[in-house]
């Protein structure tokens, strides 16, 4: 019978936690009421689209790597070194789409530097990994 | 139709996604590395054949250079030195990041997020924290990569009030990422990269040498969250899901070796650990160990049934792994039945000592982690302990008053004998005196890690 | 100001994953449901709360209705009658679903996704898209309950060149909705949901009542690809979440019965298996089995040290979870080690028997899960199967010409003594005799699990 | 030196893998050059976004629901299909913004379908997980 109570009191959490949730919404819904027509319309600001694909990335980094054996976390941390360069990506724009020159020569530098990162920590695991074998 | 590129980004970074997880196990580790690189050559391809992208010259001068430099010091780099290398590395994802968001500064127009002197609030925002974050990889890297390499002193440096004017740095920051985006003014994205680059070495420099493998993974963390706050910038979510994947990797790596050494993140951030060597080391002096030698080492190990070898830092240093699979080889054939302990911070960086027997082709199924083995020791006949010291240390189990009480260590002490090869009763890298030297079950082998394998192979044959 | 609302959204979909985490464990698991009522509360409030939505009484209207209903049928419905009612609230996330696209389609200037006769062609495809997983799931999971509940026969229905008709009406299908974007009209629409309707019946009907349970996976499954699919059509990126969040938990939840059953998936969609019970149920006519009453079982389970108790569905149906246990507290307190061993597919749904015992208050630290049992039966002296059979059945590990072979199951044979409490020597759900009610270690206690267990504690005290 | 081999040959794997990528790729910029400005703004089309989020939550469902111990897959079950029910967040639109008083009713007619469900599940999944106790 505690449980039972331990629980109707968790249900009482419940009611708590939606009030403020309710508070929480209202309070959106007031400042909503300032927006010309947003009643559809949700997946058009970047920010929050990014904001969901992050925590959603995290979510699946967080699993993946939980799940990575701890004798190859050395490899673990030069692939996502390489991997991180992706934002060779940013320099490459950077280098041909900018206006000013002097943005131009910083997307230069950083593509140099990415691909460092890029063949570097590719060619380190590379390394790493052909060694691991089963039978001696 | 322009949703080609997206695409090919969303495919990019699946694969990207498919290249952790096959890291999972060894079978599928190099399945997962040809995803990696599957993912990084079409979001590059994708990316230089957008249309108005045309000065290829440039850009395949740019990879081949960077690429020239990254393959060169990749293919020559000993093993033993990835720690160091690790946190170069990092440094200059730290640095690309910084270039990249004063490149969007100067050029808003061409990314989409406005116009010079007009640059939009959330883009302005989120640039200022990419190029912080980049920054404080950059520099912070740079100083864990001379510590690590012994370029910097692996003591921890303090000095008083540095957490009050790290804070107030901090609080610059701030008042200068606010001035900037009221102003736009150039000068003080600048400032803001300047103080990011001093607060980077400030932070790290008061870290312990010892504690310097956290602090690489932390940079690894940082340097996704940086690249992740670019593709916030760019509107590009590929660089957003890479810095999430990134960053969780490293923060999960910080979390393993802080759970591996009992201490939390932020006393290892907070810095000061690890340079007190010399103040215990003589307490214990009155006490005698028990010396021994190849050849003594050699008969006890024959004779034995079951070994288990601990590996530690000094293998590394010494270069003794070819040596230490010889000589496992070597008893294999005289029957018996040898395994390796692998404690999760042995080492510089985590999964250290597995690479390094990996590369002497000791089979991944013969080396087992901490959780798997520990309670196989009580039923072991010899533990041969090669350059390590702190992970063994049974003070983390009994002493309350030890600073690296709590620590989970190997159960060598339960062995019947254990042979600790090492060149001194010196402490280990966390400056603490190892009871277990002065046991009765407990053999010193004083050498050099390789030459004494080498030499115990001798006496073997 | 417009971001409040997807921000909420994110919010109520962090809050969904974080109640599916929390199901990792039981001790988790409250924590986990209160985050999922909690995320529901939040994704509805900031919905009704959004500008021009103000006609409240109608939806306080609806939530009441559908509220009570629902609410009166979970407070009443008995623990071993799950199977039918999940399937039956599928049927209904399913019409839901196909009602969300009708008034899409009729309503696109509401969800910007066009105008009447004008709607954009992504929209288009994804809202047929839902209508049709929708509608499938809607029939489909009626079917299921029918067979579950015993309304429709369990048996297989098969006919002549059904999978050819099946494929005539996907092609149909596909024909339409090609038609309906290209003319628009809502005669094609409703073509469209009316066959996918005819299509879940026809594609569920052949399949035989034991395969049940992961046919109402796959719904399960269904209906959540069919709320992904709305949420692409409304730009919901909750729905979308949610929808994949709940498609992947069916999937897998299929994948694991079907491994259970060492079956594929293709097999059971296939349908037609488990309709020749009474074919081989002769073969073993000849031969004898043992019989035995309660005061036998009472004394051998009395004088044993170690007892494993394997539930089956027979224990749901005669409700003999609360004798069972009464039975394993007298043996306890005898002193004899009472264990609970649940395969994969017992029961009628994944857990169902984890559900039962819990209901009886069994600690669910008793309960073990076939991979960390198997091993004991060999050094057990009794195990006690209440109302299970194929579960058991030793020709899945020998006989090769078994429709069950290569099933993994409970080892019980290796122990002493086998206790067999059934109704008669027919065969399971898979319509398989079991040659382990002939061996000699076996004692089958023919009668209802309920009264046979009650027997059996009144013979012990 | 077999294994060797075999990385070597995976590696022509990568390189084929690449020329078909770049096959791709080229075929993607030449369809890209149709359009007219699309070098940076790649987060527009709710179509990828969706995408996007889509195979994200399928990794994270993935991970999360294999996580699940399996005594508790018949709350699982439960409580997935009272998550489905969210649908009443398009149920709810459906019923007050729609123009047509058809689509209203089936607004209506989803709110009431998805609330039994939202109703049931969670109380049917409370039940069961109010069950599981570990001391007896
Ligand atoms: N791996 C990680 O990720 C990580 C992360 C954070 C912190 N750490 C820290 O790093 C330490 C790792 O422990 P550990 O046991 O591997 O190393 P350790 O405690 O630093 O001990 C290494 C031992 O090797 C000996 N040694 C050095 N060079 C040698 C040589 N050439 N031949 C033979 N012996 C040699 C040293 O003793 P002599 O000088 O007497 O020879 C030293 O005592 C722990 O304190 C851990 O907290 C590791
Ligand atoms: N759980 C799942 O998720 C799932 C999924 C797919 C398929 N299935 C299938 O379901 C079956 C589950 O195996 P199972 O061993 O649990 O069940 P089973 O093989 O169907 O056997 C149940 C036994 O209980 C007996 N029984 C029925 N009512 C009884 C009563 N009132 N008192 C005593 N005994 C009674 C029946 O024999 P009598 O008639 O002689 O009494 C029957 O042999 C397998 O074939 C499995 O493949 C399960």
């Amino acid at each position: 019978m505690t449980t039972e109570q331990a629980f109707n009191k968790d249900l009482m959490g419940i009611a708590e936690a939606a009030n403020e949730l309710a508070a929480v919404a209202s309070q959106a819904a007031f400042n909503a009421h300032n927006a010309v027509e947003p009643v559809v319309n949700n997946g058009d600001s970047f920010l929050i689209t990014g904001l969901t694909v992050f925590i959603l990335a995290c979510f699946v980094g967080y699993y993946v790597v939980w799940r990575v054996t701890p004798a190859l976390h050395s490899p673990l941390m030069a692939m996502t070194n390489a991997l991180s360069s992706v934002i060779i990506v940013g320099a490459l724009l950077a280098l041909v789409v900018s206006a000013t020159s002097f943005s131009k020569i910083m997307g230069f530098i950083a593509v140099i530097l990415a691909s460092i990162n890029i063949f570097g920590g590719f060619i380190v695991t590379r390394r790493m990994l052909h060694m691991f074998k089963k039978k001696g | 139709m322009e949703i080609f590129t997206p695409l090919a980004y969303l495919v990019s970074s699946v694969l990207f996604i498919m290249a952790l997880r096959g890291l999972a196990g060894p079978e599928t580790a190099r399945r997962g590395f040809l995803y990696g690189v599957a993912g990084m050559v079409l979001a590059i391809l994708v990316t230089i054949m957008l249309p108005n992208v045309t000065p290829y010259g440039l850009i395949i001068l740019g990879v081949l250079i960077g690429g020239g430099i990254g393959s060169a010091i990749a293919l020559k780099i000993e093993m033993t030195a990835l720690p160091q290398l690790v946190a170069a590395f990092h440094s200059l994802v730290g640095l690309a990041a910084v270039c990249v968001a004063i490149a969007a500064f100067y050029s808003p127009d061409a990314y989409g997020i406005g116009s010079v002197g007009n640059i939009k609030l959330a883009s302005l925002i989120e640039m200022s924290l990419g190029a912080v974050i980049g920054a404080i990889t950059f520099t912070g890297s740079i100083i864990a990569w001379g510590k690590l390499q012994g370029v910097v002193t692996g003591k921890p440096i303090t000095f008083n009030m540095q957490h009050m004017i790290n804070a107030f740095l901090a609080g610059l920051l701030l008042l200068f990422v606010i001035m900037l985006c009221v102003t736009q003014l150039s000068f003080y994205f600048w400032l803001i990269v300047i103080i990011a680059c001093v607060l980077g070495v400030l932070i790290i420099i008061p870290i312990g040498g010892a504690d310097m493998p956290v602090i690489v993974s932390m940079l690894n963390s940082y340097s996704g969250w940086a690249a992740a706050g670019i593709g916030f910038t760019l509107h590009n979510n590929l660089l957003i899901i890479v810095g999430a994947l990134v960053g969780a990797s490293g923060a999960i790596l910080s979390y393993i070796m802080c759970k591996g050494m009992n201490r939390s993140f932020f006393n290892v951030i907070l810095g000061g650990f690890g340079g007190e060597q010399a103040a215990s080391a003589q307490d214990m002096g009155d006490r005698n160990a028990n010396l021994g030698s190849a050849e003594d080492a050699a008969y006890i190990m024959k004779n034995s049934s079951k070994v288990i070898i601990v590996p530690g830092y000094g293998m590394a240093v010494a270069q003794a792994q070819h040596a230490l699979r010889e000589m496992a080889d070597v008893l294999k054939s005289h029957g018996v039945d040898v395994k390796y302990a692998i404690h999760p911070v042995a080492g510089r960086m985590p999964g250290h000592m597995n690479v390094l027997l990996a590369e002497a082709n000791v089979p991944y199924d013969e080396v087992f982690e901490l959780e798997d083995i520990n309670r196989d020791f009580a039923m072991t006949d010899v533990v041969y302990v090669i350059g390590a010291n702190d992970i063994t240390n049974p003070a983390a189990k009994t002493d309350t008053t030890s600073p690296i009480y709590g620590m989970p260590v190997l159960d060598v002490d339960k062995a019947k004998t254990v042979l600790f090869v090492k060149r001194s009763l010196g402490s280990g890298y966390a400056g603490i005196d190892n009871p277990l030297f002065y046991e009765n079950g407990t053999m010193m082998l004083l050498d050099d890690a390789k030459k004494m394998t080498e030499n115990i192979v001798k006496a073997l044959e």
